[in-house]
């Protein structure tokens, strides 16, 4: 008996359809985004403020309070700087990834940061967001194109 | 607890792009050696812990319903571990409570992935509804952190590259590593391409397929092992949330606590002196400095001091990753416990050419997610008091 | 109300398969069946490790594509499936085997025809590539 | 063995489709409910366990929101698994034999609604080379089972129908007269999926007759696995099911057949009579909640028949009971646990 030579490898597709459910507390940030508003909420036991929030604060685990409008702005809390370029990117590289923490919020935010050169960017730099036109609002952080220093001079 | 716990069997496969065998002959190498390490027969085994990142990442769902005839546990109860990349770690602490519970005598802790199978970093990276596609990748998450322990700390940049030889130069001497570059040169690293500033190419982590395994048992049978064991002094693991407002992801505290537990249990006060060499979960260079620090081995923005004096190379008096680490291979699901079966392998004397000398007490330690699984063991060549 | 939304998962895996399973599937795509020895005997498929010790398993054994459905079930075809109208998913113990190969058993969407003992011999596709479903279904032995 | 036993167990009404809440905010209250139910806090827990799957939630790491839900701040002492909760039961129960602590808490998260259609998730489970490829019906490798079991004489398509008409306003006649999914099976035969989360209360010894009047005193617990491929196994045994309840026996001093209630995790009408015979039932009240017939929320289904187990003991419904949960095709890996009111 002769035994045929091995195959290396066999497809293997998998293809699963699902749905997310965004749930109450994220829900109500993403519907913000719809309407260019950063959406706040308190937690009545420690006194911090998510954005995004969540339903439950995650030390207290109690309710977090109503939602409020920040203004907005905020500052570079770290960030890095991507340099190469793989599949799927949207932005040529380099560009700058940003931990943002939005004034009036202890949570920080991760988005890019644009209109600047990436080495000109810094921990606590101040920022705002850039939205997208009307026609593509929409209830998802893509709503923000990126945000972009406030002042011309840090440009 | 039953008296002390010991590891007497450590097997592990060659990391690599494995592309010439299955899974669950790519288990079934690590099993072997841990068993053979041991000298005992799947007979021999009452309970089996599995550990894998997760199940997406090669689309097997509940590998261990598949992988029960590869693990040699047919007849066993089997309980398959999740918990962030740390999983390898847990899995191993798991396996020892099992034991120490009085629930089985042996139990073979297994662990591994073949993530060549699939588009992992895609898997990683995919949106979610509702969501920007910032293309951060890996990388994207920890190089601000990165950034953030530079800034605290004021250490100087070739830290990083030096983390990176050091490492690259340790899995030169251990032939289970996936990178073995016993000539590279600081110069190279720096040299290498910029991915997520301020890391470099040669300063993060390969993607490699590979398994490793470890044997469990309690003092009387490991006094009967034909190879030394590895004592269990202390282990700890710990949790923090993700995303709660005002988290310090540079020196998480679940880290510290776990550490402290650990150190507490070995009765070790001051770590950096009492423990010989440790193993320590560094995917990106930079984390050897920051993870001395929280794990208790180097104080307060003084991690970086240690590897530019060489005391963490491997001749130094606290070296670190002699296997050559994350950053010289990188099975996700045997990550950690690749750690933990390094630091039993140093302390028993039988790691081969990267072997530390006169190494006694070792740490293995695992971390996961955005740094908030922690895993943590301190292993010795005596049973402890 | 929360916000909900549909997404897809999708993976183009290649499996790497090892020697003995690709030999098996390099097998199929020549339209020839092959077992795998053991202590108890022969496995069709054949499974890398032996299901009751453990142990690695032997060689390869090459077997007459035919043999006895030791149970099935009936199941309404669907898009994707091997068969195109309704079918069994069965047991088939392999002439000179132990154990039973699971495929998928055509008598022509008759549910009548089906029974367990019907003996059953390999359906190959035309075009084979080395994959499991070289191996189109069993259908009864004239 | 440590006494170990359910102080408290809540869950969420197991619904067709959730679609308000994150993983977060499905657990939560149910976390707070069994916490309020024995009198404690989150901080009161020295130890934490939980399980879920990524395949069921659709996202890697998908647990990790969970932990929101728990508050992990300050750090705890916490592991997951990535099977059904009634294995996180089991470490817990394992955590509390160390005398580390004093409480655990286990909870459960199954979302069986996320996935569009099981056939594309449940192949996934199957050997990845000679099983997968055949993508075969979510329910065929059950329908080869309930096969194996009509031909051996084992049970009847009748009997199928007289367990799932012992819940329903419909007769067996009207039952078997629908169309099959998987001969023998019928839709009816089937578990229906579902959303839901569960969560148990574990405490030892003085804690937990502190903590409620009538503890569920974990007896015993053990869970065995079997070979994967169908072709090689007896389907008409559940040879680690006996196994399990063997060993659970030995630790509990007593055996399933000396219990009076029985909660299996039962994803389809057959492996009740195969389960019966398999831990050797004998007077025991099988699935008084209406078991996964009436509600399987994939993950947290094993966990929900621990805690409805438990709850007849701390009832006073019943002196001993048995939970079993079961997880892969054709019930290839059990778990048993044996509960009394009294401690060993």
């Amino acid at each position: 008996m002769t035994l045929p030579e091995p195959v290396d490898t066999m497809a293997s597709p998998l293809r699963m359809d699902y749905t997310y459910v965004a749930g109450a507390g994220r829900s109500v940030f993403l519907r913000g985004l719809a309407e260019r508003r950063l959406l706040a909420r308190q937690c009545p036991g420690c006194s911090r403020v998510y954005a995004p929030a969540p339903e439950f604060c995650s030390r207290c685990l109690r309710p977090v309070g109503p939602p409020f409008e920040l203004p907005g702005h905020g500052e570079v809390s770290t960030f890095c700087v991507v340099s190469f370029p793989f599949p799927g990117q949207v932005y040529e590289p380099p560009y700058v990834v940003a931990q943002i923490r939005l004034d009036g919020a202890d949570t920080r935010l991760m988005h890019l940061v644009r209109e600047v050169a990436p080495e000109r960017v810094r921990i606590g730099l101040r920022v705002e967001p850039v939205w997208v036109g009307d026609d593509e609002l929409d209830t998802s952080t893509t709503s923000i194109r990126y945000f972009r220093p406030m002042e011309p001079a840090d440009a | 607890m039953s008296g002390p716990l010991a590891v007497i069997g450590v097997g592990q496969s060659v990391q690599a792009k494995r592309r010439e065998v299955t899974i669950g002959a790519l288990v079934r190498e690590a099993v072997d050696e841990a068993l053979a390490d041991a000298g005992l027969g799947f007979a021999d085994i009452d309970a089996v812990v599995l550990s894998k990142t997760p199940d997406l990442f090669d689309g097997v769902m509940n590998p261990e319903l598949y992988l029960a005839d590869a693990m040699g546990a047919v007849g066993l109860p089997v309980t398959r571990v999740f918990t962030g990349g740390s999983v390898g770690g847990h899995a191993a602490i798991f396996g020892a409570h099992l034991v120490a519970a009085g629930l089985a005598r042996r139990v073979l802790v297994v662990a591994y992935s073949k993530e060549s199978e699939g588009n992992f970093t895609w898997a990683l990276s995919r949106g979610l509804p509702f969501s920007s596609h910032l293309g951060a990748g890996a990388g994207g998450h920890f190089a601000p952190v990165i950034r953030e322990y530079i800034r605290r700390s004021r250490a100087p940049e070739h830290i990083g590259w030096k983390v990176a030889v050091n490492h690259r130069h340790n899995a030169a001497r251990n032939p289970y590593a996936h990178i073995r570059r016993a000539d590279l040169t600081i110069d190279e690293v720096r040299q290498s391409p910029m991915l997520w500033d301020p890391i470099r190419y040669l300063e993060s982590c390969p993607s490699s397929d590979g398994s490793c395994a470890i044997v469990v048992t309690g003092a009387e049978l490991a006094r009967r092992s034909p190879r030394p064991p590895a004592w269990i002094h202390g282990m700890a693991w710990r949790t923090e949330t993700g995303h709660f407002a005002g988290r310090d992801e540079v020196n998480p505290r679940a880290g510290r606590d776990c550490a402290a537990d650990a150190y507490r249990q070995a009765g070790i006060t001051d770590p950096a002196r009492e423990i010989d060499v440790a193993e320590l979960y560094i995917p990106y260079s930079w984390y050897e400095p920051m993870w001395l620090e929280n794990t208790g081995l180097a104080g307060e923005h003084d991690g970086w001091r240690l590897v530019d004096a060489d005391r963490t190379a491997f001749g130094g008096d606290l070296p670190v990753n002699p296997s050559g680490g994350v950053l010289s291979g990188n099975p996700t699901g045997a990550t950690g416990l690749l750690r933990f079966a390094e630091a039993a392998l140093q302390v028993r004397g039988l790691a081969g050419e990267h072997q530390v000398p006169g190494a006694r007490r070792a740490v293995g330690h695992a971390m996961g997610g955005a740094s908030q699984f922690h895993a943590l063991w301190v292993v010795g060549s005596e049973a402890p008091a | 109300m929360s916000l909900t939304a549909p997404y897809t998962i999708e993976f183009p895996f290649r499996r790497t398969v090892g020697p003995k399973i690709g030999t098996f599937l390099a097998g199929l795509r020549e339209a020839r069946l092959f077992g795998v020895r053991t202590a108890r005997g022969v496995l069709c498929p054949p499974l890398e490790f032996d299901p009751v010790s453990g142990a690695a398993t032997g060689d390869l054994v090459e077997l007459e594509p035919i043999g006895t459905v030791t149970v099935w079930t009936w199941v309404p075809a669907r898009p994707g499936d091997p068969v195109e109208h309704d079918f069994a998913w069965a047991l088939i113990a392999i002439d000179g085997t132990v154990g039973a190969l699971f495929h998928c058993v055509d008598v022509g969407g008759d549910k009548e025809q089906m029974h367990t003992g019907l003996r059953v011999r390999a359906k190959w596709r035309p075009e084979r590539g080395g994959d499991l479903r070289d191996l189109w279904c069993f259908e009864v032995l004239p | 063995m440590r006494e170990v036993a359910v102080v408290s167990f809540a869950q969420s009404p197991c619904v067709p489709a959730d679609r308000e809440h994150d993983m977060a905010e499905i657990v939560l209250p149910v976390i707070r409910q069994a916490l309020d139910a024995c009198g404690l806090t989150r901080d009161d827990i020295d130890f934490f366990a939980s399980g879920s799957h990524d395949f069921y939630e659709g996202r890697t790491f998908s647990y990790i929101e969970s932990l929101d839900a728990v508050g992990a701040w300050p750090p705890i002492s916490e592991s997951h698994v990535e099977m059904d909760a009634a294995w996180a039961f089991a470490e817990a129960w394992a955590w509390l034999q160390l005398g580390e602590g004093k409480t655990a808490l286990v909870y459960g998260i199954g979302r069986s609604s996320l996935a569009a259609d099981l056939d594309q998730i449940l192949p996934a489970q199957l050997d990845p080379y000679l099983l997968a490829p055949l993508r075969p019906h979510r329910d065929a490798l059950a329908g080869l089972q309930a096969a194996a079991l009509v031909d051996a004489g084992l049970t009847s398509e009748r009997q199928l129908a007289e367990i799932v008409s012992r819940r329903r306003t419909v007769s067996t006649d009207e039952l078997l007269a629908a169309p099959y999914v998987a001969s023998p099976l019928r839709a009816h035969d089937v578990a229906p999926p579902g959303d839901a989360a569960a969560v148990i209360v574990l405490a030892a010894g003085d804690t937990a007759r502190r903590l409620t009047d009538r503890p569920a005193w974990v007896r015993g617990l053990d869970h065995r696995i079997e070979t994967h491929y169908p072709g090689v196994r007896d389907l008409t045994r559940s040879a680690s099911t006996s196994m399990a309840a063997a060993r659970a026996a030995e630790l509990a001093g007593f055996s399933a057949a000396d219990v009076d209630v029985a909660e299996l995790h039962t994803e389809y009408s057959y492996q009740e009579p195969l389960l019966v015979a398999a831990l050797g039932l004998k007077n025991a009240r099988v699935n008084p909640s209406g078991g996964p017939l009436a509600g399987r929320p994939a993950t947290a289904t094993g966990l929900i028949r621990i805690g409805e187990a438990a709850r007849r003991i701390m009832d006073g419904t019943a002196e001993r009971a048995l939970a079993h949960a079961t997880n892969g095709p054709a019930l290839q890996h059990n778990l048993v646990c044996l509960l009394a009111g009294e401690p060993r």
